[in-house]
């Protein structure tokens, strides 16, 4: 299975989500810049975190008017997995591949620890390594991750369990305990807690291991014959 | 050569964590008879002239400098003397 | 055209213009001589930064000479933008601290910010991958609205600019003392790695190649405050009033990615940043240092606003800007790189044999030196030094001794005490874990790094307790450099060499100078002892305020060798049922101690002692036995003594512990005498454990009931719940910040 | 009771980091005629009314809303119907 990972200027978790799919995962993946790439021949597309155009104006706003942006758009409606994650997540938001925007933290701060985190949906291409209602743990790292909807959105998200992640301590403020939602089609997946930074046990956490491997299994299951 | 003001606030019912924190500090400062307080944005765009200046101006505010689901926006157009 | 306005050499010296930029009669007559004629206004303006205690270490060099820098592992010692050691398989550490104290007062965001911003480009300019920052922190006590403000502000000013620029924060120290009210000292610390074949250096060799200006455009940012007053003849001078730094992070992680794509292409000559007194230093030193000069034409300069004169340009500082030498005629494959992350590159000048620099502005020659004299023919002063009478007295005191009625109180004032409370709402606000290298995040003694596609790691720490130093400072510079070899040690690290960043007030006060002196002489003789010679540091010097010095505040900035990841350490406990050991034996030591700083509300009298060799001795056991696979955890003990250490080592998992102490109760539960540990060894490891560390005496037992219990003499002297313990310590500084002036 | 339009601007000569990506982005989007872009805040303040308004928002401009050291600040005063 063959990786995207796009980089936008500023974006600075590019790397680790290469390594978290090339020695977590012992998948391809390649590094893309933003300008320059085509990624039609990708099997999966991941907008990493970090500060893309230093996340001035609004977080993911400048990166979301980039022409690459037309390319996810085309490979979310071929059905390919694309995962946004922190940054990556505000970037779907702002190019309206998921609904909702961002806000800042509630308290009003940058927050970087471990946060445990419900497993809502199991059944999607991202999740089905984990158990429904399980409980994880992931890094987050964001200063602007309080996720908003309207009620009529987040009853939508609700019926159709769009909600991927939940938090069980809300540090944000986020909207319904919000930390991972995917499209209606279920093919896009942003998150702000970051599974690319627990992949290895020796960093203390491996548990977002399993979502890169949930990817692969859906693929496996969809490609086999190609593969 | 046009300054274009565009003044970019949260839509009514968004809850406004700055806002929020700005007040409570107003309060603690003494200034007892502030009641809320809202953050918005304010910028200054300089232009050069053109015929359909607003509409240029009202296409940008919908691509980038507001996020119609949680802001609004609104602007002025000045002339500039050189 | 020259600016009309521009002040005339003849006014300069009449009006003793230099004066004002902070140049003596003597440096003035000193640079008449050297240029045969009287500067002019650009060129006393390049001087004058040139020859500042910043670029010139004009006063500090003497000192700075004492420190022992060499070492099998060194490959690049002071000099360069950051020192360089081997760590094997053909890879090195790249590290420095600096300082950004004054910014910091003034705008406690940006300061702080840009003082990040800066000593990553040191970093980076060398070739290296920027992997982690520290921050070393001092502050007035928390109580005081403005010291609040400026504790939060430069917290966030680090944060704000290390996450977006992606490289994690990882470790930092952060005290509070009356000493700092007016003075915050605000050091940042950056590490990189780097393979041995792409080690830069900043020179400008190669009569004809080009100099290339890369990154931020130049303005009017802190050319410094002494140039304003010398303005005032101008009818401009409302519009040049020199203005704060404000730092581009975006605009640095995109020079941080360009750089080190520039650095594998074989036209790069040399590179450099512009740190403080931007490009005039950088330009001159790196000719300097190649042996030639260079031209510039001040017109390709970019600039950010309109008529800046060469004075402006050459004197700001603008933040993201570097300097490049490139092969002449290779200009456009530079300029290629560089596009590709919207960054602009521009030939501004020329290397040339005659070793002079000459600047060109509109047709005219801007400033003509020689090259030398602003780097090399910097005077140098021997400042004198004399013995403070507070040293006197406080050396002929008895040795304090306190009394102490409720002990579990007494332990819960200590770990609220802000200097030794948990710094969570500090670190959290850090992005520790970026790169995903960070194995030890904030919190523990040191933090350690893996080092990708190998079994090695490094661990790095700031440390420097400043009342020690105060008090004594040939003491508290051993004990500085000490500290940060025992937590590089505890987390399983062989030390590999320091960078210091010495803040002290002025250094024309006998008395300063003599605190500078002989803590730089306590610091060098520990780094020969432990084997850790300084291969960077920084100066900063005149902080004081309403007339009053800093505290000395030497800081060590540490980083240390992991061999194999399986011996990385922490400081907390691990298991339930380990044993607990104490190295060392407690003396009765308070001065400076965090008890008497809240039984008597001041410092004084005389620092722990330290023996070098003692120190040495129980550090490379330690380390032994921590590689023979036998060590659970170690901690250091320091401030707030054993009882704090031993409440720290339980937070992490909330253990309880049972403990026995023989001996002085006051000295076995709150001295700070050095050289002492906190062990924990799982009991199957005891026979081992004790074979190697025959000094180790066992106290006790980690369980798992949460419970503190502490007897000394065979009498309950503190029983109580870890977790009332980790409350009062976790909650201290939120409450402080929270809490309404 | 009032609100209070509270306009902060940088000063002029400080770098606008944000400023500069907002205007690349914009001629990257086909705004040309973008030459210059300052992002600024705008807050609207709902206080009680009282004698000496005026005072008080400059006092609550002078040590909270505007940092002196880089930013100007300017204020409009409304009526606020109920
Ligand atoms: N300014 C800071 N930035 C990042 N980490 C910090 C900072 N201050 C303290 N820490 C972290 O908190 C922990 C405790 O710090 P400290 O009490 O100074 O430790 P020690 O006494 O062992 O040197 C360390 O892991 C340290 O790195
Ligand atoms: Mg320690």
């Amino acid at each position: 299975m063959k990786f995207a990972v796009v980089v936008f200027p500023g974006s600075n978790c590019d790397r680790d989500m290469y390594h978290a799919v090339k020695e977590g995962l012992n998948e391809e993946a390649d590094l893309v810049w933003y300008l320059d790439a085509d990624l039609s021949s990708y099997d999966a597309i991941l907008l990493p975190g970090g500060f893309s155009y230093g996340d001035y104006l609004r977080s993911g706003s400048i990166a979301s008017t980039s022409p690459i942006v037309q390319q996810i758009k085309k490979a979310a409606a071929d059905k390919k997995p694309v995962l946004g994650v922190c940054n990556g997540f505000q970037i779907l938001l702002e190019s309206g591949l998921l609904p909702g925007a961002m806000l800042a933290n509630r308290d009003l701060k940058f927050m970087c620890h471990q946060e445990e985190l419900r497993v809502e949906n199991n059944k999607t291409m991202f999740t089905s390594e984990y158990q429904k209602d399980g409980l994880i743990h992931l890094p987050i790292a964001h200063g602007e991750g309080n996720y908003y909807c309207d009620d009529a959105t987040y009853q939508q998200l609700k019926d159709n369990e769009q909600i991927v992640f939940t938090y069980t301590n809300n540090p944000n403020g986020s909207t319904g305990d919000i930390a991972g939602i995917v499209n209606e089609t279920g093919n896009v997946l942003g998150m702000m807690p970051h599974p690319e930074r627990a992949v290895e046990s020796l960093l203390g956490n491996a548990d977002g291991l399993r979502l890169f491997q949930s990817i692969l299994t859906y693929w496996r299951n969809n490609h086999a014959i190609h593969a | 050569m046009r300054k274009v003001k565009v003044y970019i606030t949260l839509k009514e019912g968004v809850l406004d964590p700055q806002g929020k924190a700005v007040k409570n500090s107003l309060n603690t400062l003494d200034f007892g008879s502030v009641n809320e307080v809202r953050v918005g944005k304010y910028m200054e765009v300089m232009m050069e002239e053109s015929e359909n200046l607003e509409a240029q101006v009202e296409e940008m505010c919908d691509k980038l400098l507001a996020n119609p689901v949680i802001e609004d926006y609104s602007y002025e157009i000045e002339e500039v003397i050189a | 055209m020259p600016s009309m306005l521009e002040i005339s050499p003849e006014e300069i010296e009449h009006n003793r213009i230099y004066a004002e930029m902070g140049l003596s009669d003597q440096e003035y007559k000193q640079v008449v001589s050297l240029l045969g004629r009287r500067p002019n206004h650009t060129e006393i303006g390049l001087f004058s930064v040139m020859w500042s205690e910043h670029c010139s270490y004009k006063n500090s060099k003497p000192l700075l000479k004492k420190f022992p820098t060499e070492g099998p592992q060194v490959l690049q010692g002071p000099g360069e933008g950051a020192g360089i050691i081997d760590i094997g398989d053909e890879q090195a550490v790249v590290f420095k601290i600096e300082s950004h104290n004054h910014p910091s007062a003034v705008e406690p965001y940006q300061g702080a910010a840009t003082g990040v911003g800066g000593i990553i480009r040191d970093v980076f300019s060398m070739g290296a991958r920027p992997i982690a920052l520290l921050n070393s922190l001092r502050f007035g006590s928390l109580k005081h609205p403005r010291i609040k403000y400026l504790f939060e502000e430069v917290v966030r000013g680090i944060a704000g600019y290390g996450n977006c620029v992606g490289v994690p924060t990882v470790g930092g120290e952060v005290q509070f003392d009356d000493a700092y009210e007016g003075n915050p000292l605000v050091n940042a610390m950056c590490v990189g790695l780097i393979d041995h074949k792409d080690i830069q250096k900043g020179i400008a060799a190669g009569v004809g190649n080009t100099v290339m200006y890369v990154g931020a455009k130049t303005g009017r940012d802190g050319i410094h405050g002494a140039t304003f007053a010398s303005e005032e003849l101008s009818e401009e001078a409302e519009s040049k009033r020199p203005s704060v730094q404000v730092g581009d992070p975006f605009m640095e992680k995109l020079l941080i990615e360009a750089c080190l794509e520039v650095i594998h292409h074989d036209a790069l000559i040399g590179m450099q940043d512009m740190g403080a007194a931007g490009l005039t230093s950088s330009a001159s030193e790196m000719a300097s240092k190649a042996g030639t000069g260079m031209e510039m034409n001040l017109d390709h300069i970019p600039q950010r606003e309109l008529n800046m004169s060469p004075y402006e340009m050459m004197l700001s500082e603008s933040q993201e800007r570097m300097l490049l030498v490139i092969e002449k005629g290779r200009e456009q494959e530079i300029r290629k790189i560089f596009e590709k992350y919207d960054l602009e590159a521009v030939a501004v000048g020329e290397v040339i044999e005659e070793r002079r620099f000459r600047l060109f502005h509109k047709g005219e020659v801007a400033a003509d030196v020689p090259v030398d004299a602003l780097a090399e023919d910097a005077p140098v002063y021997r400042q004198p030094s004399c013995v403070p009478e507070y040293f006197k007295e406080f050396q002929a005191m008895e040795d304090y001794q306190s009394t102490i009625e409720d002990y579990e109180k007494t332990l819960i004032d200590l770990l609220k005490q802000p200097t030794i409370a948990s710094k969570e709402w500090v670190y959290d606000q850090y992005d520790s874990m970026v790169q995903t290298n960070t194995v030890v995040t904030p919190g523990s003694d040191a933090a350690v790094l893996r080092v990708r596609g190998t079994k090695k790691a490094l661990a790095m720490t700031t440390d420097c307790n400043s009342r020690y130093i105060y008090l004594d400072p040939e003491m508290g510079g051993k004990i500085a450099v000490a500290e940060a070899a025992r937590n590089i040690v505890c987390s399983g690290a062989r030390p590999l060499g320091l960078t210091d960043g010495l803040n002290f007030g002025s250094p024309e006060n006998p008395e300063i100078f003599w605190q500078m002196e002989k803590s730089v002489d306590g610091m060098s003789e520990a780094c020969e002892q432990l084997e850790a010679p300084v291969i960077s540091g920084n100066v900063s010097l005149y902080n004081e305020s309403y007339g009053k010095a800093i505290y000395p505040t030497p800081i060590v900035g540490m980083v240390g060798l992991i061999e194999d990841t399986a011996h990385i350490t922490r400081s907390d406990f691990q298991r339930s049922g380990d044993l607990i050991y104490v190295i060392g034996k407690a003396q009765a030591e308070f001065g400076g101690s965090e008890l008497q700083g809240i039984l008597e509300g001041r410092h004084f009298g005389k620092p722990p002692h330290i023996d070098l060799e003692v120190e040495k001795k129980r550090q490379s056991h330690l380390l032994t036995a921590i590689q023979a696979g036998v060590v659970q955890s170690a901690h250091d003990i320091s401030e707030g003594g054993l009882a704090v250490a031993l409440a720290e080592s339980l937070f992490a998992q909330e253990f309880g512990c049972k403990v026995e102490l023989e001996g002085d109760t006051a000295a076995e539960l709150f001295a700070e005498t050095q050289s002492r540990f906190i062990i924990s060894v799982s009991p199957e490891k005891q026979k081992e454990w004790e074979q190697l560390m025959t000094e180790a005496v066992l106290i006790g037992r980690v369980i798992d009931d949460g419970e503190y219990r502490l007897n000394v003499n065979g009498q309950p002297i503190i029983h109580t719940v870890t977790n009332k313990l980790k409350d009062a310590w976790k909650g201290a500084i939120p409450c402080l910040v929270k809490s309404k002036a």
